[in-house]
């Protein structure tokens, strides 16, 4: 029995989190269903789970690879090639603190950005399931069922205020 | 040769800088010169300095490497110039600002001849040397100045420049977007001392002279190892006249100005 | 390389890839692509990569100082002072050193052209060297010897005797020897003077080295004045070498000049008045000496001369007591204080005042210079009054040819002598200049001569030291154009001309000449070097870069004669009316009389004004407030003879009625560095001469108008930071 | 649940029951429309395009040719001499306008990264405008020190690369800990104005056709808005909230240590850092008041989103921050001027009485005095072009406050041979160019980039509300960020 | 503009565009720096090979590197003072530029292989009195017709070599890697 990926669509927070408990009820598990806004909903708003991210774990890496190549630029490049400049010790700390900053500061961030592409999977222009109505503001709850289920899920969000509820197929964005 | 270094008055950095062997130094008698420009002609003939022209020379980009101030002191009749001339250029300090804050190495110092190099191929013009030096000694090249259109001849359609026939061939001849500055004669340091070293010796005090000291008709300036407690340079500058130029920014010159009278 | 590529597609291909890797790599320009030429033979002492050092003498004044040359592979890199040469001892001066400005000066000429006057371009009707002997060998041959003239630069050099020696057989007046800076030395007056007072003609050597005291009058001897490194060398000597004694300058002069500016007591006085305070120093001095003053110092009116002079009583007394009390004092005449109506006057009362102090002879004091070797009698340049004559001869179509080598007189003449219409007037004029100057450009033929450093030649020494000084030339660098020795020139013109010419200059060349004006020298054992036979005694000639006597030559002066003599000086300073001003010209001290041409000089800052690349007026701060005229307006300075225009500069040292000018500047040829570049103060002199014939330049009267133009001269200094109290405001 | 009075009906009629109607300011995130109005506002703005835009685009673009890029390649092949830099102003006004870009690039950074984490709610429909000035600013900033170069061609030897020379820079170096800095911040700005821009990308992707779908697809990356991914933005935004304050810090302070570290009377002062961050956001929130007012008034549907309330807030802050440069400027002189040091006063003296003084009177009067007078009035902070006008006016000081710091300081030194005034020749030129394409940049973007962040003026009035407490309206925000 | 640039720059015709810019300009930059390692075209085909395989010391003709910085070229009177005395050489057409030279007394110009720029300022009289021999930089001239430059002379290669050679010696490693020593 094929499974078939259905969108209810949402006006208000509070129809969209009692459609999730619905669903789950009928045997809908959170990972079949992937809610969709055109702004961030707290996650505890619509009872899911917590979603998962590695952003700020990558960014402690980052910050951890910055700080060692700054104390490489810092401390290891003048011994490579001994360089005196005007009685200034060859590697001296304040100016090392300086390097260290930015370059922690750099790689921390530049990890984090590459983080949110990373967990989230961009760039993807492959076609997926979407509709142009979230952006509007819409909370669409995409979830899989067994075809045969459809009918009673749709009536079921329907009562509970979905505007519509209809199969999507991946579609390029 | 050890000498004694005054940590209070150098400060922690400085005494390194003050205990290092082999620092040439200069001293300048401002009681005895008479303001010719000899030096300054001797140093551009010397080190290939360009000349600029009338307009960008009123306007601050002349290119001596050494230039000779004078102050006026008074009102006519008992006008004069307050403490002589002063022949002002690379004070080659032991610590000095200039060269940390290059941020590409251009002007480091030299560990093995204790001066302040300008390497002139590395330099991207970044200026900022010239602003910290409180000598005001190092200059610019803002353009091709040798190879201005104005000073050549055309012959046979190409454009030759019989003034590069004078070129030292032992200095680099600078190009535009490089700073510069006086090196003491660095290429005569050099050539004393490889002569001495293929004689087996060690260079003796008044074997060469930079340009400026070589051609100066007064004797005003002497050239030697301010190290060596013996040599010409180190007497004079000892005798009791000496002053530094603006000692109090701990630069640690190696240039040392005796007073008149 | 396996496939056949072109060299110019070589050339090309890794001309552009190299571009690239030069932008990748950051080197800068390569010289790869400069390709070599080995020499088919290697000249004798050459070492590959080594430089080679030639002694030979500076050209560039005449006070002929020894320099060495270094070069490489045929390239002159370098001049240095010769410390052998007793005049500067291995120094030069700025004006020295920039001579290989002058050897690679991009505007030399290159060929003999027949210019056919056609200033004021450079003509290029190229003429071989066989036409150009032709040509001065008919002008020699096919004019009668009285209507041929030879004018000639101020330094007794071997072409000055050459020419004598051709005057002399052929019966043509003597060769004149003029150049504006033995004009405003006033090297006649000082001649005179000497003449006068110690019984012999010639230049007098002041032993400052050894004085305690130094009052000079107007003798800017540290810039340009008769030897000025030998000078300045003696200068340094008096303040510093001796232990305990600092020697004390005094200098007066009504501008500070960068002599004054040494002094230690710079005192103004007015042009014209320096022999009157000369004798009131003579008198105060013997009042403290407690001798009896002379009768010329006798009978000046002391306070008459503090009223006329400017110079207070208090200073007067100060110097006297600074000179009566001295061991040693001297004073020294300068060129401003000789070059008024009454020069020879104040001459002699400035060497008087050494006679007073008995300083004649002694160390520290006033001698003869001795004479070089071969000095003649007419030795002496040529002073305003003899140049004048010749003008008027010209004029008066007396003279059918004129040879002019080493003097550009239509620049260094004033404009009033009517040196312009006396070439006019003259049939044929050939120059053997080495540059397109003025003089050159307005001549029928331009014979270039080699550059100083290209050329043969020996030039006496006249003064600045006590020795006999022959100073020796040799090329160090092979001739870069088609020039000729004139020397040359003439040896070969006389063979052609045949007769008495050839008699007269019997040589293959210019260096037998030179062999043969040197070769009385082997017989002198008190010289710097001893040879057995001419050759040897040449190549130590050439290597010693000349021949000196060894040790320094004294000799007995009596002062009694100097005393004896009355003086009769008089204030040459009238008085001036509403906007008159005494005009004060002076020789630029780094250009000297012929550097405008050499870029390097032009770029070197006048020492007192920091001024490059032009002309200025000097003019007292409060004088310009006066008269409404800020730094960089372009005045006129008007006199009865003509009018300048330059730019002013307040100085703050000279005297509120007098305005000075530097000479060097005001070209209208002389090479792209020199023409069209400041102004020239010999507009406004005007033809007057003091009793020795020289001309009375300094102290003329002029007016000054403003003329509304601005013209911002270019300056070393900053224009706020360098006047003490005034430095908000731009001065 | 009160919070999320939008979602609840009539909300809106019973706020405007509530509130008080002669209030002059007006909130808008207490007056919500449906976010899919806002989308075609939003649009809208940004497809409108009159003949004025396109005049005035083509004028600069003409500009940017000639000054910016013409003008700079021809000082690249002629050499630095076409500028007025010379001994002793070897800066001039390339590193000025450094420092003032710079500077400007300051605002950007403050409002979106430091309101945010105080969670000022103002500051939303105007973070996304800021942050461009941010990332623009720094482009022309980052041009002015490559232009200022002798050897603009060697500039990448400041990298720290492996070679063949085996050289690495200088770590001593100001102008080193200045790159660092100024990489970090170019590259950390211009990621935290793209994160939060992904979710208007996507927004702008589902509403456009053409090659503007094209371009919006590109760069929205794909986003759809799930959970995962509003999480993974969330949290990286807020990292960058917070780091990007020290690094903008860092900043502004490592620029004034290219002058503090320099022995030059007038440079030499400790207080270079503070006062330097403070100029900078001095100048930025001038900058922004005007592009606030540029926005409203040309730009279509924009007076909903900017209002009376921002230029109220943005005056407030402006006030601020002018107090405080005016006590970091009197920390600067007073210290100066009471030491004494010789070379030090006659600085002062000639700033004082020089031929620059008016300079220095001029922003004394722009930065000080007129934010002073005119900014405790509250109907001058809520009109838009009075506004404007100080902050122009402020952003004049702070221009003429770099170049007194740089050509009219260097001139006086230690060495008074030498002082010289300093000319502008083609920085003139090129100053006007790097304005053109600071300019050009932004009308461009304004047409290409959704220059309000929609969702998060959604997202605000999701979480404002008013409560009604005893006899007043009070504005509440909930804490659900 | 910038994302327009990169709209374009990720098409594929942008894509292969920018490759073939950057290739292209690498390549050439590679190109320049094979070049400079190329031996160039002389006026005459000296071989090495031969004059060394005679038994000639490299000093012979070169020795100014004993006494300075720069070894030379030899005279063209010196080589004739060999070439003078071998009947074939004298009508070679190969060496037919040297006669010429003799002939007419005017040189003829070599293009230098080996060589730094000008703001190096390189000596030999140091290196060779350090006990370097020739073929150390210059390769084994008994291998190569016309002179070949065996490796990239730049600074990497001076300085790798100083420090080889100043290992253990302080004040040595101290003058042989100071700036100084080469740039001023």
């Amino acid at each position: 029995m094929a499974d078939i990926t259905l969108l209810a669509l949402f006006e208000d927070i509070d129809p969209a989190a009692d459609a999730i408990e619905k669903l789950r009820h009928m045997g809908v598990t959170d990972d079949h269903i992937n809610v969709l806004s055109g702004a961030p909903i707290p996650y505890k708003m619509l009872g899911r789970p917590h979603p998962h991210t590695n952003v700020s774990k990558l960014s402690l890496g980052g910050a951890i690879a910055g700080a060692l190549f700054g104390l490489f630029l810092n401390f290891g490049t003048p011994n490579m090639y001994y360089i005196p400049v005007g009685g200034q010790y060859i590697t001296p700390i304040p100016p090392g603190l300086i390097v260290l900053f930015e370059m922690t500061m750099l790689f921390a961030l530049l990890a984090t950005f590459l983080g949110v592409f990373l967990d989230s999977y961009f760039p993807n222009y492959r076609p997926m399931e979407y509709t142009p109505e979230i952006s509007d503001g819409k909370i669409g709850i995409f979830f899989k069922c067994a075809e045969n289920e459809q009918t009673k899920i749709a009536d079921a969000l329907g009562v509970l205020g979905a505007e519509t509820i209809k199969p999507v197929e991946a579609q390029q964005l | 040769m050890q000498m004694t270094v005054d940590l209070n008055r150098v400060g922690a950095k400085g005494a390194i800088a003050e205990a290092a062997e082999g620092k040439w130094g200069m001293s300048i008698d401002r009681d005895l010169c008479t303001g010719c420009q000899a030096c300054v002609a001797a140093c551009a003939m010397e080190n290939n300095i360009s000349f600029v022209g009338e307009e960008d020379a009123g306007y601050g980009r002349t290119q001596h490497w050494i230039r000779i101030e004078r102050f006026w002191e008074g009102a006519y009749p008992n006008v004069k110039i307050a403490g002589g001339y002063q022949p002002m250029m690379c004070q080659q300090c032991g610590h000095a600002p200039c060269e940390p804050v290059c941020p590409v190495f251009a002007t480091p110092h030299s560990d093995a001849e204790q001066l302040n190099l300008q390497v002139y191929n590395r330099c991207i013009g970044t200026r900022y040397c010239a602003n910290n030096c409180p000598y005001q000694a190092r200059s610019f090249n803002w353009r091709d100045y040798h190879t201005m259109p104005e000073r050549g001849n055309m012959v046979n359609g190409k454009l030759v420049f019989p003034l590069h026939n004078q070129f030292n061939p032992d200095v680099t001849v600078r190009r535009r977007g490089v700073m510069e500055k006086c090196t003491f004669c660095i290429q005569r340091i050099h050539k004393a001392q490889d002569k001495a070293k293929s004689e087996g010796r060690e260079v003796m005090d008044g074997e060469f002279a930079p340009a400026c000291a070589q051609a100066c008709p007064a004797d005003a300036i002497t050239f030697g190892r301010i190290d060596h407690k013996d040599s010409l340079v180190s007497q004079r500058s000892n005798e009791g006249r000496g002053v530094k130029h603006l000692e109090d920014l701990n630069t640690l010159p190696r240039v040392t100005y005796l007073k008149e009278g | 390389m396996s496939e056949k590529i072109t060299r110019r597609n070589f050339l090309k291909l890794t001309t552009a890839g190299a571009a690239t890797a030069a932008i990748m790599t950051g080197c800068g320009p390569s010289s790869r692509y400069v390709t070599r030429e080995p020499y088919v033979k290697m000249p004798e002492y050459t070492y590959n990569g080594l430089s080679t050092y030639y002694a030979t003498t500076c050209r560039e004044c005449a006070a002929g100082c020894g320099i060495i040359v270094r070069t490489m592979q045929g390239r002159a890199i370098k001049v240095e002072g010769n410390p052998q040469n007793p005049i500067n001892l291995g120094k030069t001066c700025a004006r020295g050193q920039a001579t290989l400005h002058g050897l690679y000066n991009p505007d030399r000429v290159e060929n003999p052209v027949r210019q056919g006057r056609s200033a004021p371009q450079l003509s290029t009707a190229q003429v071989s060297w066989d036409e150009a002997i032709q040509t001065v060998s008919d002008a020699l041959s096919k004019t009668n010897a009285s209507e041929v003239a030879f004018l000639m630069g101020t330094a007794p050099d071997h072409l000055f005797d050459l020419v004598s020696d051709l005057t002399d057989a052929i019966g043509a007046p003597a060769p004149l020897r003029f150049s504006a800076l033995s004009m405003f030395e006033a090297r006649a007056t000082l001649s005179k003077a000497a003449e006068d007072l110690l019984g012999q003609a010639g230049l007098p050597f002041f032993d400052i080295s050894n004085a305690d005291v130094v009052v000079s009058f107007g003798a800017n001897f540290l810039e340009t004045w008769l030897s000025p490194v030998a000078y300045t060398r003696s200068y340094a000597k008096m303040r510093r070498s001796r232990p305990r004694t600092r020697g004390y300058m005094v200098h007066f002069e009504t501008q500070m000049s960068q002599t004054a500016a040494k002094a230690d007591e710079w005192i103004p006085l007015l042009p014209g008045t320096e022999g009157l305070v000369a004798l009131a120093l003579g008198k105060l001095v013997a009042q403290l000496r407690g001798i009896s003053a002379p009768r010329a110092f006798a009978s000046v009116n002391v306070q008459q001369v503090v009223e006329t002079s400017g110079v207070s009583m208090e200073q007067l007394t100060r110097v006297a007591e600074l000179i009566a009390e001295s061991h040693a004092p001297i004073a020294i005449p300068g060129g401003q204080a000789l070059g008024q109506s009454n020069g020879l006057a104040a001459a002699e009362a400035i060497l008087a005042l050494n006679a007073l102090v008995d300083n004649f002879g002694q160390p520290g004091g006033v001698s003869l210079s001795p004479l070089a070797p071969n000095a003649g009698a007419h030795h002496r340049p040529a002073n305003a009054q003899e140049m004048s004559d010749l003008v008027a001869k010209m004029k008066s179509g007396k003279i059918k040819v004129l040879f002019i080598h080493g003097v550009n007189p239509l620049f260094e003449l004033p404009q009033s002598f009517g040196f312009a219409e006396a070439l006019h007037a003259t049939p044929t004029v050939i120059s053997f200049a080495t540059f397109p100057d003025e003089t050159a450009l307005a001549s029928d033929y331009i014979f270039p001569d080699h550059h100083g450093l290209e050329s043969w030649g020996y030039q006496r020494s006249q003064t600045g030291v006590m020795q006999s000084v022959l100073s020796g030339s040799q090329p160090v660098v092979a001739p870069n154009y088609n020039t000729r020795a004139t020397a040359d020139v003439f040896i070969e013109a006389a063979r052609l001309a045949g007769g008495k010419f050839v008699q007269a200059l019997p040589f293959a060349d210019e260096v037998e000449f030179i062999q043969s004006k040197i070769e009385n020298l082997i017989a002198r054992t008190d010289g710097s070097f001893i040879a057995p036979e001419i050759n040897a005694f040449s190549a130590y000639f050439q290597q010693h870069g000349g021949w000196w006597a060894s040790s320094a030559e004294s000799d007995s002066l009596s002062a009694a004669n100097a005393l004896g003599k009355s003086l009769n000086v008089s204030s040459a300073a009238a008085p001036i009316g509403e906007n008159e001003f005494f005009f004060l010209p002076f020789v630029s001290p780094t250009l000297g009389e012929a550097g405008a041409n050499k870029p390097w000089l032009q770029e070197l800052p006048d020492p007192t004004t920091t001024v490059m690349w032009n002309t200025w007026v000097a003019m007292n701060p409060n004088t310009a407030h006066e008269l409404g005229i800020e730094n960089d307006d372009v005045v006129r300075i008007v006199s009865e003879a003509g009018s300048v225009e330059a730019p002013v500069y307040k100085y703050p040292a000279i005297h509120p009625n007098a305005v000075a000018m530097p000479f060097g500047q005001g070209h209208t040829a002389y090479g792209r560095f020199a023409a069209g570049r400041g102004a020239n103060p010999t507009d406004v002199l005007a033809p007057s001469f003091n009793e020795a014939g020289d001309l009375a330049f300094a102290g003329m009267k002029v007016r000054i108008e403003k003329t509304g133009k601005q013209q911002p001269l270019s300056r070393l200094e900053s224009r706020i930071g360098v006047y003490g109290e005034g430095m908000y405001e731009e001065k | 649940m009160a919070v999320l009075s939008k979602y609840l009906p009539g909300a809106k009629k019973a706020r405007e029951d509530h509130f008080e109607k002669d209030d002059p300011r007006q909130y808008l995130m207490h007056d919500p429309i449906p976010r899919g109005q806002m989308n075609e506002m939003v649009m809208e703005s940004m497809h409108v395009t009159s003949w004025k835009f396109w005049m005035v685009f083509g004028i600069l673009s003409v500009l940017v040719a000639v000054c910016f890029f013409y003008a700079w390649g021809y000082m690249i092949a002629e050499g630095l001499w076409v500028a007025g830099v010379m001994r002793p102003a070897y800066w001039g006004i390339f590193l000025v306008n450094t420092v003032f870009w710079i500077g400007i690039s300051h605002a950007g950074t403050f409002i979106s990264a430091i309101l945010r984490v105080f969670k000022a709610e103002f500051r939303r429909p105007f973070t996304r405008a800021a942050e461009l000035m941010t990332t623009f600013g720094l482009i022309q900033a980052g041009a002015s020190i490559f232009m200022h170069l002798g050897r603009v061609w060697l500039s990448y030897w400041m990298f720290p690369l492996p070679n063949q020379r085996e050289l690495w820079p200088n770590f001593h170096s100001p102008l080193m800990w200045d790159l660092l800095a100024i990489t970090t911040y170019v590259l950390g700005s211009t990621m935290y104005l793209y994160l939060p821009l992904i979710p208007d990308l996507a927004m702008a992707r589902d509403r456009s056709t053409g090659w503007r779908k094209t371009f919006y697809r590109i760069l929205a990356l794909g986003f759809r808005g799930t959970e995962g991914e509003w999480r993974h933005l969330h949290t990286a935004m807020n990292f960058f909230a917070f780091a990007i304050i020290p690094v903008m810090f860092s900043v502004h302070t490592i620029v004034s240590w290219d002058f503090a570290m320099a022995m030059r009377p007038g440079w030499s002062s400790s207080v270079f850092g503070p006062y330097f961050v403070l100029g900078a956001l001095h100048s930025g929130m001038g900058a922004v008041a005007i592009v606030l007012f540029i926005m409203r008034y040309t730009m279509k549907h924009m007076d909903y989103f900017i209002r009376k309330e921002h230029f109220d807030a943005l005056g407030k802050l402006m006030m601020m921050v002018s107090f405080t440069y005016a006590y970091f400027i009197f920390n600067d002189y007073i210290i100066q001027w009471y030491g004494g040091n010789l070379a030090t006063d006659n600085l002062l003296h000639w700033l004082e009485e020089g031929p620059m003084s008016w300079m220095f009177y001029q922003m004394i009067l722009f930065n000080i005095v007129i934010p002073f007078a005119v900014l405790w009035i509250p109907k001058v902070r809520q009109t838009p072009w009075l506004l404007a006008i100080v902050g122009l006016l402020i952003n004049i000081g702070m221009y003429w406050e770099r170049y007194i710091i740089i050509p009219v300081m260097l001139t006086i030194n230690n060495m008074p041979f030498t002082w010289k005034l300093y000319e502008p020749r083609i920085e003139i030129y090129l100053t006007i160019g790097t304005f053109a394409l600071f300019l050009l940049f932004y009308m461009a973007a304004s047409r290409l980039i959704p220059l309000i962040p929609v969702w998060e003026v959604q997202e605000g009035q999701m979480a404002h509300t008013m409560r009604k407490i005893g006899k007043a309206n009070v504005s509440t925000i909930s804490d659900f960020e | 503009m910038i994302r327009k640039f990169f709209k374009w720059a990720f098409s594929p015709m942008g894509r292969i565009a920018v490759a073939i810019a950057i290739l292209s300009l690498f390549s050439l930059a590679a190109y320049g720096l094979y070049q400079t390692q190329q031996a160039p075209e002389q006026p005459i085909q000296f071989t090495h090979k031969l004059h060394v395989g005679l038994g000639i010391q490299c000093l012979y003709c070169h020795p100014g590197a004993l006494r300075g910085p720069s070894p030379g070229l030899p005279t063209i009177s010196k080589c004739w003072g060999c070439h003078q005395q071998i009947a074939k050489t004298q009508t070679s057409a190969l060496l037919k530029p040297m006669v010429e030279a003799m002939d007419k007394g005017v040189g003829f110009t070599w293009v230098p292989v080996a060589q730094v720029p000008d703001f190096v300022h390189f000596t030999h009289r140091p290196h060779v009195a350090a006990g370097l021999n020739c073929e150390n930089c210059h390769g084994d001239m008994t291998q190569v017709t016309i002179a070949v430059n065996p490796q990239v002379m730049n600074m990497g290669w001076c300085l790798s070599c100083h420090k080889e050679r100043a290992a253990g010696d302080k004040e040595k490693l101290t003058k042989l890697t100071d700036c100084g020593t080469c740039h001023y």
